[in-house]
C-alpha cells in the first residue's frame, strides 16, 4: 500500500510548467505516434532516443530521479525477464548453457540480441508513458477521450473511479492500520482472513458510497445526463505549431530509421 | 411568507424504523432555521424530505405552495439546494472547477452562464485560486467550502445544510458561519441548517427547531428556546456554554438575571450592567 | 570455464526468478514488448467484449439510476483491493505478491462490465504505475479483464450451481481467475517467440514451449501459492458482505434471495 | 516516571508534504495530555508515531526506554491502543462481541480470559446489551463507545484517541469524556487524546499541547496555555468560550480578574466572588 500511495499521486501533473501547459491533444498525438514508432523500430536507436529526450524533457521540469526510478523498476525487470526468455528460445550460437533441475535451457546470441532490442523498447516506451502521466491530469485526458469521441460512459465511470481511489486508499490504510493496532496481522492465516475482512468492507463501503453519490447528484439536478461538464478549449495557433513540429521531428526519425538502417 | 409547509409527516425506512412521528413545521422565506437535535433524532430524514430525496409515509411537503410529491424533481432542485454531512459524499467530480459545474450544467445554461456562475461560487467561498485542483488534494474544512460552492452556483432560493461544521477547527467554523450569514442576510436565501452542537446556533439563527425521536418537540427564537437546561438534558443536548454559565449564576448564586444570554456579547452586557448595579448602590447607598 | 559459464547462467536465472514477485504487480504486459502486429491482434480480440461492455452499461445506466457511480466506486474499490501486499512462500522465498481483483468485480458486476473495468485500471495503472502500457493495453486486457473475468465468472456461478458454500464459490472465483490470468499473459508473452518464417507446426511448438514454461516459472514462484492466497481473500471477503450486509448481494443479484 | 519521550521528530509524506517538523514532548506515566491543534496541524501524524504505525524521518520516539523502531510491533501494540477517529475505519467484525475479542483473540489468551475480557470492557463502556447487536446498525456514538471496547480489552497501557467526540451530541461527548476520565483517574491508564475542539480539554487534561505546522508551539497546564486569545487565533484556534467571555470581562469591562476561568464551575466562583466583593465595598466603604 505503501508504495502504492508514493506511486499513484499524481502531483507533478497539477504543477504549472511549460510541459503542463502545452495542449493535451497535442501530447496525445506526440506520445501516441512516438510508441508506435516505438514498437515499430527494428534497432535500438530509436527507442533509445526517445528514451534520452523524454529524460531530458523530464528533467527540465525537475522531476526526481528517485520518483523516476521507482516506476521504471518493475518494466525493466520485465525486460530482463523477456531478455531471458528471448535467449533461451531463439537463434542458434550457444552462450551458455546448463541445466536446472534436470530441465536443460541454452542461451543463444541471436535470442539475446532480439531481447536486447525488446529491453530498450520496454525503457523508451515507458520513459514516454512517464513523459505523458507527469505532465497530464487525468482529467485532461477525460476531455480529450471525449473530443475523441470515446463513448462518454466510458469516460464518467473512468472519471467515478479517479476520483473515489485516493478515498478509497487512504480509508483502506485506516482500516488496515486498525487492524493491525490490535494484532490482526499477528500469523499467515490471520493476515489473509483480515485481508477478507479488508475486501469485504472495502465492498460494502464502496456501494454505500455510491448510493450516497447518487444522491447528492439527484440533488444537483443530475437525470442521467453528463457528469462532466468543462469543456476543452479550441486548438489555437500554438497548438498547431507544436503540433506540426512534434510531427516533423518523428516524420524526420521515422525517415532517418528507414534510409540509415 | 411561507416558502415550505410540513404537516404531519411521518417517514418509515425499509427495514421499519420510523425516523419522523408526524412533523409539523413552516418555513418563512428568508429565515435562518436551525434544526437541532441528538444522534438518530431524525434531522438528516428531515432535511431529505425538503427537496423530496425521501418520500413521506404520510403526511405533506409543500414549496410555494405546491405538493412537492407534484412537481417535478428538475423544478425542486432549481429551488432547494443541499449541503450534505460528509463532503466526500457529495463532491463527485475529479476536479474542484468540474465539480461545481455539475449542479449548472444540469440546469441547461450556456456554456458563459456556467463559467462565470462557477467562478462567482469560488469567489464567495474564497477557493478561486484552487479552481483546477484536485478534488482528492483538498483539506476536510476546504472540500466543506466547495460543497457550499458547488450548490450555490445552482443559485437555489432555499439552502439546506447537514451539519456544516463538524470536523472543522474553529477558524473554518467560523468561516462557514461568516458565508453563511452573508448569504442570508445579503442575499436574502432561506437558510436551513442541522447541527447537534448548540454553541453555534444561537449566534445566527433566526428560529430553532428542536427535535427528539422524530417530532419537533420545540420551536422559537435561540433566547425562547434556551431557558431550560433540565428540559434541554432529557433530549440528549445542552444550553450553551455560555447559557450554562449564567443559569448557574442565577439559580445557584442568586444573580438577579432574567433571561439566559446566549452569547459572549449578551453575557458581558449582562454581567457589566450587574456590576454596575452594584457600584450605583455603591455609589448611592442613600437612595437604595 | 564450462563451470563458470554455468554458474553465470544459474545466477542469472534464479535473479530473475527472486525478482519476478517484484514486477509481478498484477503481471501486465508492460509497454514496447509486443510487436506491431500482435498489439493490433489483441486490440481486435478483446474489442467485442469491451463493445458490448460498454452497451451494457449504457443500457443499465439509463434502466438503473445510480448504477453509474456504483460501478464507479466498485471499480476503485476492486482496484484498491488488487494493490493488498498478501504475503506469500513460493521458490523464491517469502514475498508480497498483488491479486488480481477481476475475479471480485466479475463475481459483483458480471463478466461484461468487469471487462470495463479491468481495461479502466489497466488504463490509469499504465498512466500511473508505469504498469503495463498503452500498446500492449489489448493484451492485458484479454489476460486480465476477459479471460479473468469470464473464468471467474463462470467458476462462482458452476460453484454456486452444485451448492458449494459462499466462501468456496469465492475461493473458486479468486483461484480460477488468478490461473487464468497468468495463463493469459504467460500466451501473449510466449507467442513473441512466434515466428511467420518458420513452418506453422514448429513456430506453434516453440511458441508452446515458451509459454508452458513463462507459466511454470509463474506458478513456482510468488505467483502459485497467490491464487490460493487469492481464493481465500476473495472467499472471506464475499462471505463477510454476506454476514454483514446481505442486502447488498441480493441487489446485485449475487446471490439469491431465500 | 517518562512513559513516551518524543525527540525532534520529523515526518515526511510520500508526496513530499513535511507534516512534523521536529517535535519534542514526554509523556509522563499515568497522565492526561490533550493535543490541540487546527485542521492539518499534523496531530494525527503524531499520533501515528506514538505506535509506530509512521516512521519517522528523523528523530527518535522512546517507549519505556526503548526505541520504537527496535521494538517489534506486537509488544508496542500491546502496550499501546489507538482510538482513530472514523470509529467505521475501525469496526471491521461483523458484530459488536466479535469485534471487541477481536484484539484479545489476536493476544492468543484463553477462551475464558477472552470472554471475560470483553464482558469488562462492554461494561465500562455501558455497551453490555448491544454485545450480540450488528456492528451496522449501531449509531455513531454507539460504534464511537465499542471501539473504545476494543481496544480497552487489550488491556493497554496507554489509551490513543484521535478526536473521541467530533460528531457526537453533547450527551454523547459527556458519556465519552465520563469513560475516559474513570480510566485516566480509576484505572491509570495513560490517555493521549488529539482535539480541535477546545471546549471539552480543559475540563479533563492534566496537561495541553498546542501544535501548529507540525510542531509544538506551546505546552502546559490548561490554565497556562489558555492566557491570551490572539496567540490562540493566530493558530486557527480560541479559548473555550467561558473563557473567551472572562477575557471580555477582563479586558474590556476591566473586572478584576486574574487568571480566565476555563470551567462553568470555576467562572460561578470567580464571578460570585467579585460581586460579593462588590458587596463588600458595598457594606463598608471606609475601608476602600
Ligand atoms: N437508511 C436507513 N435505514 C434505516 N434506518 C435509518 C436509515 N437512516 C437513518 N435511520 C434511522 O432513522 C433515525 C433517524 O436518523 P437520522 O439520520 O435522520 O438522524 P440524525 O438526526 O440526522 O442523526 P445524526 O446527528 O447522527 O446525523 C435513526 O434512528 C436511524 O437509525
Ligand atoms: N497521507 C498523506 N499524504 C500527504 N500529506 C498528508 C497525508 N496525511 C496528512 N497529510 C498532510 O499532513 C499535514 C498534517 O496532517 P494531519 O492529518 O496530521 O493533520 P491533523 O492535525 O490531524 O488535522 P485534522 O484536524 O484535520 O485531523 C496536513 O497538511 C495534511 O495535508
Ligand atoms: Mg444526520
Ligand atoms: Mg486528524
Amino acid at each position: 500500500m505503501e508504495i502504492l500511495k508514493h506511486v499513484v499521486m499524481d502531483h507533478f501533473a497539477h504543477r504549472n510548467n511549460w510541459l503542463t501547459d502545452i495542449e493535451v491533444r497535442v501530447k496525445l498525438f506526440y506520445i501516441g505516434i512516438a510508441l508506435i514508432l516505438n514498437i515499430l523500430s527494428h534497432d535500438i536507436i530509436i527507442p533509445l532516443v526517445f528514451f534520452v529526450t523524454s529524460l531530458i524533457l523530464l528533467m527540465s521540469i525537475k522531476v526526481s530521479f528517485v520518483n523516476l526510478g521507482l516506476r521504471m523498476i518493475m518494466p525493466l525487470f520485465f525486460g530482463v525477464f523477456i531478455m531471458l526468455i528471448m535467449g533461451l528460445h531463439k537463434g542458434e550460437t550457444t552462450v551458455l548453457s546448463g541445466s536446472l533441475l534436470g530441465y536443460k535451457l541454452v542461451l543463444k546470441k541471436e535470442g539475446l540480441l532480439i531481447g536486447l532490442l525488446l529491453f530498450t523498447k520496454v525503457a523508451g516506451g515507458v520513459m514516454l508513458l512517464l513523459l505523458l502521466s507527469f505532465t497530464t491530469t487525468i482529467s485532461k485526458i477525460c476531455m480529450a477521450a471525449r473530443w475523441m469521441k470515446i463513448p462518454e460512459t466510458l469516460i464518467e465511470v473512468m472519471s467515478f473511479v479517479y476520483r473515489y481511489l485516493f478515498l478509497l486508499i487512504e480509508e483502506t490504510e485506516t482500516m488496515m492500520s486498525s487492524q493491525r493496532s490490535r494484532l490482526g496481522y499477528v500469523t499467515w492465516f490471520k493476515t489473509i482472513k483480515s485481508f477478507g475482512n479488508l475486501g469485504g468492507v472495502l465492498i460494502i463501503r464502496s456501494i454505500i458510497r455510491a448510493e450516497s453519490a447518487h444522491t447528492a447528484m439527484i440533488s444537483r439536478g443530475y437525470d442521467g445526463g453528463r457528469v462532466l461538464s468543462i469543456r476543452l478549449t479550441p486548438l489555437v495557433k500554438n497548438d498547431y505549431a507544436i503540433l506540426l513540429s512534434c510531427g516533423m521531428l518523428l516524420a524526420t526519425l521515422f525517415y532517418l530509421e528507414m534510409i540509415c538502417f | 411568507m411561507i416558502k415550505i409547509k410540513v404537516e404531519n409527516l411521518i417517514h418509515k425506512y425499509p427495514d421499519g424504523t420510523q425516523a419522523l412521528n408526524g412533523v409539523n413545521i413552516d418555513v418563512v422565506e428568508g429565515e435562518f432555521l436551525a434544526i437541532l437535535g441528538a444522534n438518530g433524532s431524525g434531522k438528516t430524514t428531515l432535511l431529505k424530505h425538503f427537496n423530496g430525496l425521501l418520500k413521506p409515509a404520510s403526511g405533506s411537503v409543500v414549496l410555494d405552495n405546491k405538493e412537492l410529491n407534484k412537481s417535478k424533481p428538475g423544478d425542486i432542485f432549481r429551488k432547494v439546494g443541499m449541503v450534505f454531512q460528509d463532503p466526500n459524499d457529495q463532491l463527485i467530480a475529479p476536479t474542484v472547477e468540474e465539480d461545481v459545474a455539475f449542479g449548472p450544467t444540469n440546469l441547461n445554461l450556456s456554456y458563459d452562464e456556467i463559467v462565470s456562475r462557477v467562478n462567482n461560487a469560488l469567489e464567495l467561498v474564497k477557493m478561486k485560486e484552487f479552481a483546477k485542483k484536485a478534488i482528492h488534494a483538498l483539506s476536510y474544512g476546504q472540500s466543506k467550502r466547495i460543497c457550499i460552492a458547488g450548490i450555490l452556483a445552482m443559485k437555489p432560493e432555499i439552502l439546506i445544510l447537514d451539519e456544516p461544521t463538524s470536523g472543522l477547527d474553529p477558524e473554518g467554523v467560523k468561516i462557514v458561519m461568516k458565508i453563511l450569514n452573508e448569504l442570508n442576510k445579503k442575499h436574502g436565501i432561506t437558510i436551513i441548517l442541522a447541527t447537534n452542537s448548540v454553541d453555534l446556533v444561537p449566534v445566527l439563527a433566526d428560529r430553532v427547531a428542536i427535535m427528539d425521536k422524530g417530532i419537533i418537540v420545540q420551536e422559537g427564537t435561540p433566547e425562547d428556546v434556551f431557558t431550560d437546561s433540565r428540559k434541554l438534558e432529557g433530549l440528549m443536548l445542552e444550553l450553551p456554554q455560555i447559557a450554562q454559565l449564567m443559569e448557574v449564576l442565577r439559580d445557584k448564586e442568586k444573580f438577579p438575571i432574567n433571561s439566559l444570554s446566549l452569547t459572549i456579547g449578551q453575557a458581558r452586557q449582562d454581567l457589566s450592567q450587574l456590576i454596575r448595579l452594584e457600584d450605583n448602590a455603591f455609589v448611592s447607598p442613600e437612595i437604595s | 570455464m564450462f563451470k563458470m559459464k554455468r554458474s553465470i547462467l544459474f545466477s542469472l536465472i534464479l535473479i530473475s526468478i527472486i525478482m519476478i514477485p517484484d514486477f509481478a504487480f498484477g503481471m501486465h504486459i508492460t509497454e514496447g514488448i509486443l510487436p506491431a502486429k500482435w498489439a493490433i491482434f489483441w486490440f481486435i480480440l478483446v474489442m467485442p467484449f469491451v463493445v458490448i461492455g460498454t452497451l451494457k452499461l449504457k443500457k443499465k445506466k439509463i434502466e438503473v439510476p445510480g448504477f453509474l457511480p456504483l460501478v464507479g466506486l466498485v471499480g476503485a474499490a476492486v482496484f484498491v483491493f488488487s494493490c493488498f501486499p498478501i504475503p506469500v512462500v513460493g521458490l523464491n522465498g517469502m514475498a508480497t505478491a498483488h491479486p488480481a481483483g477481476t475475479g471480485m468485480s466479475a463475481m459483483l458486476l458480471g463478466p461484461f462490465v468487469s471487462v470495463v473495468i479491468a481495461g479502466i485500471a489497466l488504463f490509469i495503472q499504465a498512466l500511473f504505475l508505469a504498469h503495463g502500457g498503452l500498446t500492449t493495453l489489448g493484451v492485458n486486457i484479454f489476460s486480465m479483464g476477459v479471460l479473468g473475468s469470464f473464468s471467474g465468472y463462470f467458476a462462482f456461478r458452476l460453484a454456486q450451481r452444485i451448492g458449494m458454500k459462499l466462501f468456496w464459490c469465492g475461493f473458486a472465483a479468486g483461484v480460477v481467475s488468478d490461473i487464468f490470468t497468468y495463463m493469459g499473459t504467460s500466451i501473449g508473452l510466449g507467442l513473441l517467440v512466434f515466428e511467420g518464417g518458420e513452418p506453422f507446426p514448429i513456430a506453434i511448438m516453440d511458441s508452446a514451449k515458451a509459454m508452458l514454461e513463462i507459466f511454470v516459472v509463474f506458478m513456482t514462484t510468488s505467483q502459485g501459492p497467490l491464487c490460493v492466497a487469492e481464493g481465500i481473500v476473495v472467499g472471506f471477503a464475499i462471505s463477510y458482505v454476506y454476514k454483514v450486509r446481505p442486502g447488498i448481494l441480493h441487489n446485485l443479484k449475487v446471490v439469491k434471495v431465500q
